[in-house]
């Protein structure tokens, strides 16, 4: 199935990209998701505890089973004020 | 009411969105770019947000305050893009029949905003810039 | 500073005085008229006060927020006479570095404005007038 | 000695005057001032368990001993903000 990834503030910076598509197997986990990102984009294997996903808008944790066309956003400590 | 723009924020506008003649308290919070952060002088900052899930944040903040306090006379405003020193960043007004329960509401808004809402602020000083709470 | 005026406040100015950039919040807290007081509508409201002890006990609340949080950008206006539905009775306006000092601080102001500043509020109801708190 | 008084609020309307000048003994106390005062403006009677005195600007308790020229204030219950 076909995933769509933004990146967001460092982590943007770091994968030299704001977003991206990804084939994944169906019934992938976010962790198996992170573990493919960590593999395309070395530069995130530093942050590779500290990713936050959000799925559709929600923030899901690494045990979230994802579906086809699912938009998903690595998420850095968020900083708003 | 919540908003995210690249535009400068008026806060006067946003207070005068919350007011209403049944209340008797208007809190206006403003979160203003300081010009020293860890006694670094800063230059710049810069906001950014993915935009349609901090704006679902916001909405949930303002719900929450509405079903936990009865307040409906919330606005949240948040300013992207570059931000200059003494500039605003956060607005939040909220009016309500009485002080304690405006005061509570507002300091959860700003508590939550700064918790969940997928803002991201970077700050530029002399000699290098960084994103705040990179880990 | 303090000010105990007959002249409508201004919020805008008001806080506008206590910005400044080594602060990252700003809290302006507004006390307006309302239009009901225990489902009664009011009609005028009328704020007296004995003015040069008012400004004392106003100058102390400052000088108690100074020393006990280190915070010295603050305002607080007290409007006098007759004030319609929805204007402005008072204005306290705080900005510090952090957020959770300038709320503890406001609130500080307001608490201890309504217990020991000699001002006086009459309601003018349809039938009757009453100085509230009236023992 | 002379003492100034002053009126505001509710008190000023049952007293039916802002501010008088009343004549009492040296070392009189607040407590005596204030049955002076209940005396003269028998419309004060009902309050008198309440009047709260402030002298020359500060709140004082019904102990305090008055000086000349003193500036007295009959303080109601306030109620800014």
């Amino acid at each position: 199935m076909l995933i769509k990834i933004k990146f967001f503030a460092l982590y943007k910076e770091k994968a030299k990209t704001k977003d991206t598509v990804v084939e994944i197997p169906n019934n992938s986990t976010i962790q198996d998701l992170c573990d493919l990102l960590i593999e395309n984009y070395p530069n995130l294997s530093k942050f590779k505890n500290n990713i936050i996903f959000a799925v559709n808008y929600e923030y899901q944790d690494n045990t979230y089973i994802l579906s086809d066309n699912d938009e998903i956003a690595l998420i850095p400590p968020v900083s708003g004020g | 009411m919540i908003k995210i723009t690249e535009k400068k924020l008026d806060p006067e506008l946003i207070t005068n969105k919350v007011k209403n003649p049944e209340n008797g308290a208007v809190i206006t919070f403003l979160g203003t770019t300081r010009k020293y952060t860890d006694n670094k002088k800063v230059i710049l900052l810069e906001y950014e947000a993915y935009i349609p899930m901090a704006e679902l944040k916001l909405k949930e903040i303002v719900q929450n305050i509405e079903k936990k306090w009865n307040i409906y006379d919330i606005y949240i405003a948040h300013r992207l893009g570059k931000v200059e020193i003494g500039e605003i960043s956060l607005v939040v007004a909220i009016s309500s029949q009485h002080r304690k329960s405006a005061f509570a509401a507002c300091q959860y808004a700003i508590d939550t905003l700064k918790l969940t809402v997928p803002i991201w602020k970077k700050e530029f000083f002399q000699e290098e810039a960084k994103w705040v709470n990179e880990p």
